[in-house]
């Protein structure tokens, strides 16, 4: 599976992206989430307030529920404040 | 059509690419989003865009296609800008074409409102003395909600 | 600033004329307004655009004073062309510069619905083997009534 | 009192203007176009259908009700049709 990392949360975890091999028993957004902050505290950080965390699955916005399987892109990105700073 | 790249665009020279050879627009509506100075004691050095791209793409052509569905438009054109930009540089430029006003006003408005929140671009300001993640704002939610009412 | 004038216009420099000195424009909206060929089975030839000088520039004065007070605008243009225009030209230019996307938007929208109903203009389309006056709408003077109720 | 005709109004009545002395007991716009129209054929056609004619006294919108004196400037225009065609 390829994680992608943008904006603050790449800088929290120290990586722009990764390749990892998904558990079986990992099989949504939520369950990745808890597998990844126990790899310590700099995803511990990255990926804290889930509520304002954004997932994407293969380019699509996902939730906590969405499946997962080991050929997906999942990124993890903060809100967007694209557009302009209006 | 959609454009994501660095470089700085021309607003003349992109309406009148996009109007050539549609004789029957009444009027285009246009939207430039600029770097902005806030009136801070401290003043900004840079502002850096940073995006998903394959997502960004995505995402763009879903909200043209969306706002095609919803009013009548001859064309349109988004144009985002990402990497280093400084003070009052162009960020984005969306443009829509109709034969009626306010086809033109109403589709660009809503994609501009959709692109503030759906596009996955995070922006990082550098000030003198720190560097800052913008963060997102409530009422870029709230603009959006507008469009959820008029749907329903 | 209100510009009327026969010559064409360039909205790229009349943009960056506008917002030199502006570090705090968050958004532009701007309207272009082109000479429409209708889907008819004659051909436009031309269109000619007859004013009422003195009044004209009162009235549109008038148009951007309301504007200004209705929303928070850095800066604000109308330039408005007369005489003989042909298919796809440029007719009028509306351009409101704001901290804020959402005044940009509201008031450009505003003064092109004005502007179409209270500027003393008369449009007088010529084809092959005939002269026409156009006729005002009625969905001009509805154009108008929105702004009536947001007002109320 | 300076008197302005614009568009087919000024066709129909083959003037853009002219200069008249404001005869005495006409102190209205309306009254104004009664006796213009009291002038002939061409008058009568270019103000007909009082309800789609606009006037203007000194630049401001003005209706039948509106005074005017000698002093004033007086148009004669059909609604407008300006800003684009759409």
């Amino acid at each position: 599976m390829k994680l992608l990392y943008f904006a603050w949360i790449r800088d929290d975890i120290g990586l722009d992206g990764e390749e990892i091999s998904l558990p079986d028993g990992v099989k949504t957004v939520g369950e990745l989430i808890i597998l990844l902050k126990s790899r310590g505290e700099s995803y511990e950080r990255g990926l804290r307030a889930s509520e304002e965390l954004k997932v994407a699955v293969n380019l699509e916005y996902a939730n906590l529920d969405t499946p997962i399987s080991d050929s997906d892109e999942v990124a993890f990105f903060p809100p967007v404040t694209g557009g302009k700073n209006d | 059509m959609i454009k994501l790249q660095v470089e700085d665009f021309d607003v003349s020279r992109e309406l009148s690419v996009m109007l050539s050879g549609h004789k029957q627009v009444g009027g285009v509506c246009t939207f430039v989003g600029l770097v902005r100075e806030y009136d801070s004691s401290e003043p900004l050095n840079s502002l850096t865009l940073e995006h998903y791209p394959e997502m960004t793409k995505k995402e763009l052509i879903k909200i043209e296609k969306q706002a095609k569905e919803k009013w009548t438009l001859k064309d349109s054109l988004i144009i985002h800008r990402y990497g280093r930009l400084v003070p009052s540089d162009q960020i984005v430029f969306v443009a829509t074409a109709s034969a009626h006003r306010s086809d033109a006003f109403n589709s660009c408005e809503y994609i501009v409102d959709y692109l503030k929140t759906r596009a996955p671009f995070w922006k990082k300001e550098e000030y003198k003395s720190r560097v800052k993640w913008v963060e997102a704002r409530s009422s870029d939610e709230d603009a959006l909600n507008k469009w959820e009412e008029v749907a329903n």
